[in-house]
């Protein structure tokens, strides 16, 4: 049975989610110089401009908690499941003291301890795995739900379709969570999928769906409550689409050419954090200095600790390389017992 | 000790790691009220409801995902792919995924999933339900491989792999379902690495696995009894880690070999046994090593082309005599 | 623009189709006793009870000129197609005359010069195939379309969702039949699949499609008529749902112990031949003893030609074992040019 | 003769290819308006339109299902899978059909698809975006295998490719779209099968493709430079089927191989190659050959691991030295 909380977030959790976005921001636009730098390698894909998607949905959940399970663009879910930034930073860096000891880079992130399953890189895959997770909370008969983020274009993998089917079919506590971003690369999303909206292609699993403006951070959580709530009363699973943009390219190497200036300017004005700054501003709650302390607070703990702590962390050892790839001294490997 | 089929002794299996652990799932097409298309799940269902025993949408990549999701926080999923030519919709899974979450973690998260699956030609199935696909499942790391080569191996392999925190895939042949061989009667759990020596010679070692190792041991009955030559016969029921030591030693003994394999040879099991032996005991060979594969084809429909396709015994025994310079 | 046919099938078509409905029945029947005989191999998936769908849908169509594409079970949507059913016969037996030369098997029957393309063993390959063969002949602008039967389970593969957003994307010239005989082997399809109006599933990819009692040839006629020419006419894809059974085991290996004795008691009495035989009966257009003849005619023909045919004709020749694996003198593989 | 980059050069076998013949189209995420991420269609879509030059969907399976299907009624088309890690979505129609219908049609339908991926490591990618997978799609008869290791050869045999009559994969790697070489100026179709010998030598046989190729020719200078051994490097462009005659010939005049790849050992190039000397040329031997592959382990992100994990042009010196007793 439905034990609804309140879908409006208080006074302090907008303050607080104010900083938390922030300080979202400034850590990925720090990886950016890093990567710029060359300090951190391969493949990055940053959230900037998407940040009331994951902070929304999982201040509504609970993190560390819940289950959540994402793509490569998975930074931000990470910190807000609450990964030591430092730990994910030194990651980057491709540091032994990084949250994957360095083994995965930015876009396999995990932090078991967290409840954070993972960030990766093929974007249909945490589908059926998320289904999987919530399976086995399922089965344990668990008070936790599963969060699956994931892309627009990901929805066009064979796997949303037939772990849609599955979780749906054995009502499974997922929740789909669609960070409709528009592109997927540099295609837009009515030039690879028949059916723009997100939430309309779920009704052929009858699956409650919803369209949400993902830039607003009060409408993500209000939607976040009700979903979440749903899913974890034991009615399976629940698909919501929050409709974002991120700013920079795709990845690192792209120009973002394809995207006019002009969608770029529109999106731009409906910046999550600027947008929820000015209106605690405009309520009077909050005044311009105290965001300029709060950025510069930000911008001192990113420099001073997370960058440092990744900077000065050393590299795994050589004797690494061949580690994880099995389990070390399974006694079933030589006919033993545990 | 009992005899079993191959398929009761996969079944006892289910059935006693289920009993054992309420976390042991088995999943797959029709493997729930159907009992499985080989009966390797028969009875199941009754015992252990739908929660447990889930019957599948065939949807190879998703349930397969799903399962190794469920593996990640304590489930330990038994998935039946009910052949393994539909194994290629679920690779993406099994590699991208399973083999590599250990690893790709630094070692937080394991999958510890059993996918089982037959492989091998049965009669005549065509092109797309006769492959042979365990050189694709043992070239890439993270993944165990095993196979069985019968009842008691297929019993205790699968039993083992249940426990063991790896994913591991057991490769099957649809053709064994019915053979039968001891099992012992008390729990067993079958090593998931090494290699058995299914018949002890001098003159020769033939390498061989599942459905393979049968066509062998009747090819040395008839190398001892017709041509006096005493052949080994090495059953490696593990395919990934390959031991190589233990083939080392057999060569070692016997200076010759030959591999069998039922797959089409190129980059095969036979291709990486050479290359063990190039590279570990290349001058312990008084000659060239030598593979008895299938043809390098689809396998054709036709009972007689199929045949043709397909190594036997006969083709061994060709092999081993022109191997011994006879 | 839509050029609409006459829904209603001629009294003379009717005749005709029941004829060729009782060919399919007795066909199929005679292939269960050769298969009982060992003279045919492998899996064997039969039709008897669906015959009105591919009866139905094709004769609607431009058999021999559309394309045609379907899973396993196919050797009536070949037949219907324009192949010999000497060669059929022939290909079931693994004879050279069949019409994959022995190589195919029952789930590989292929007749490209009537445009049968196949005959797949693996239950989501033909979704993209069907729309890979719209897309070639969107390319050459022809007024051909393909029409791609699958069974209802198999739309539980990745490569529904992927083939029909593709479908709807490109505006292709594929009609989808889904033969929904309630069963994936011996797993009812409410075990299997969260909407089992499979008509309904296609709603997230903006695809009319329809639901329509296959078990009655002039409904399957009439409704065939009208998505074909939708989709001739150049709207892109259509999806046709036929609500049928299958009377026998899902292929020759299964027992059919999971359906009730009630249920295929329900189902018998709708018998497509029986159905429209009785209805031309009660018109007063036709008699017993012309269904009579008819059979025995047909009966005849089976056992006089097609089996004898079969049974005559001699296997493929050993060299063959090599022989269609890659082109033959391609010029290309020695850097030449045709 | 001019110099083109690697990229360029595919560029160009695309256009002409698309210029010669209206029924050749290309598809594959990204390579339209966009271009493709490795800019190998660069131009095409303002110029062939979105009809011939398309953009799809995240859909592996399904683009290249319906590649296939459009090639079975003359559609040409070129798919490009952005890495080839994601080719595992793709295998079930690349092997399921587009190898096996022309055998199971009975010589019927063909496929002439041709799938383009870059493999290979790349830097930093990890373990998901790392994979080199050409010894998985060598192993299975009915399919093509290319892969080039210079703009002349990616040019000639993408042309090749697009119109021979099978199906085709090439292998590409993403650390070689930006180098240079030289491409004819004339219309150039470089054959599906055999091999190059990239350099002459007699002292030892260097077995390369792709990317190793490079290291094997920066290896021989050094080799005949400081150890004065002349190593012959031979350029395995084809996989599949493999060139049994070349690799013969070589072997016969130097006696000893070496066989490089960037792959994991297991199953792979090296194995087969070596299976190959053992069965045709085993007494030409006067050394164990040997491989030289990368770590059994998945791709780790971190730099210096990396780099442990592929193999160097020292790795490369330090075996042949190892393979000649020095
Ligand atoms: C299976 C697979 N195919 C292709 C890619 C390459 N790729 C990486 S991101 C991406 C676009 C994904 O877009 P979307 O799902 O909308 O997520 P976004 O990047 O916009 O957050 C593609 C095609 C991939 N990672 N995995
Ligand atoms: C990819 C794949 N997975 C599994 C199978 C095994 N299989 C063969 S038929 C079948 C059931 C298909 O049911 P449906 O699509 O409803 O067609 P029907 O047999 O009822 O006509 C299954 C699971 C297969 N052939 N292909
Ligand atoms: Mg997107
Ligand atoms: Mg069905």
């Amino acid at each position: 049975m439905s034990n609804l909380k309140n879908t409006q977030l208080s006074l302090e959790s907008k303050k607080r989610l104010l900083k938390e976005m922030l300080f979202g921001r400034r850590f990925e636009e720090r990886c950016y110089e890093a990567y710029v730098e060359r300090k951190i390698g391969g493949f990055l894909h940053l959230y900037s401009g998407e940040e009331a998607c994951a902070y929304g949905i999982l201040d509504a959940a609970r993190p560390g908690n819940d289950y959540v399970i994402t793509s490569y663009r998975d930074h931000i879910h990470a910190i807000k499941s609450g990964t030591d930034p430092k730990r994910l930073m030194a990651e980057l860096y491709g540091k032994v003291t990084g949250c994957c000891k360095g083994l995965g880079g930015s876009m396999h992130i995990f932090d078991v301890d967290k409840h954070f399953m993972g960030g990766y890189a093929l974007v249909g895959g945490p589908f059926p795995l998320a289904a999987g997770i919530a399976k086995g909370i399922q089965m344990k008969k668990g008070e936790q739900i599963c969060i699956c983020f994931l892309g627009d274009a990901a929805n066009n993998q064979g796997t949303f379709h037939e772990s849609l089917n599955m979780a749906k079919l054995w009502n499974l506590p997922v929740l789909y969570v669609c960070e409709n971003n528009l592109y997927g690369i540099g295609t837009r999303i009515d030039r690879s999928t028949a059916v723009v909206d997100q939430y309309k292609r779920v009704s052929g699993y009858n699956i409650p769906s919803r369209q949400v403006d993902g830039q607003d951070i009060e409408k993500v959580y209000a939607a976040a409550v009700e979903a979440i709530d749903y899913v974890r009363s034991g009615n399976g699973p629940y698909f919501l689409e929050l409709m974002t943009y991120r700013y920079r390219g795709h990845s690192m190497s792209d120009s973002n050419a394809y995207r006019s200036k002009s969608e770029e300017r529109i999106w731009g004005k409906r910046d999550p954090i600027i947008t929820l700054r000015d209106r605690l501003i405009e309520a009077g709650e909050f005044s311009q200095e105290e965001y300029q302390t709060m950025d510069a607070e930000i911008l001192d703990e990113i420099e001073s600790e997370v960058i440092k702590f990744a900077e000065e962390s050393p590299e795994p050892p050589k004797e690494m390389l061949a580690k994880y790839v099995l389990a070390e001294n399974d006694p079933y490997v030589t006919g033993g017992r545990r | 000790m009992h005899q079993l089929m191959f398929w009761e002794a996969i079944r006892r299996a289910h059935d006693e790691e289920m009993d054992n652990d309420p976390m042991v799932i088995c999943m797959g097409e029709d493997i729930g009220v159907v009992g499985g298309t080989y009966k390797a799940t028969q009875g199941l269902y009754d015992k252990y409801g739908p929660e447990r025993v889930m019957d599948t949408p065939i949807s190879e990549n998703g349930y397969t995902g799903l399962a190794i999701g469920a593996s990640f926080i304590g489930v330990r999923p038994i998935v039946e792919i009910m052949s393994v030519n539909f194994a290629w919709l679920a690779m993406d899974q099994i590699f991208n995924t399973a083999a590599k979450v250990r690893y790709m973690s630094g070692g937080q998260l394991e999958a510890p999933v059993v996918i089982r699956s037959p492989g091998g030609t049965a009669h005549q199935l065509g092109a797309q339900h006769s492959a042979r696909m365990e050189k694709v499942f043992m070239g890439i790391a993270g993944l165990r491989v095993v196979t069985p080569s019968n009842p008691k191996q297929a019993y205790g392999l699968l039993k083992s792999a249940v426990r063991c925190n790896d994913p591991v895939f057991i490769n099957e042949h649809e053709l064994m379902y019915n053979m039968k061989g001891d099992v012992p009667d008390d729990e067993y759990f079958h090593p998931l690495e090494g290699l058995e020596v299914a018949r002890r010679g001098k003159d020769i070692s033939l390498f061989a696995y599942n459905i393979s190792v049968h066509w062998c041991l009747q090819a040395a009955e008839i190398l001892a009894s017709q041509y006096q030559i005493d052949a080994e016969v090495i059953d490696l029921y593990t395919l990934s880690p390959l031991d190589r030591k233990g083939i080392v030693k057999s060569v070692s003994k016997t200076h010759r070999a030959v591999i069998v394999e039922e797959a089409e040879p190129t980059v095969g099991v036979g291709a990486e046994i050479m290359a063990i032996i190039n590279e570990e005991c290349f001058y312990e060979l008084d000659a060239a090593p030598a593979r008895v594969s299938a043809a390098n084809v689809p396998i054709p429909y036709n009972h007689r082309l199929e045949k043709e396709a397909i190594p036997d015994v006969e083709d061994v025994i060709k092999t081993v005599l022109a191997t011994l310079g006879r």
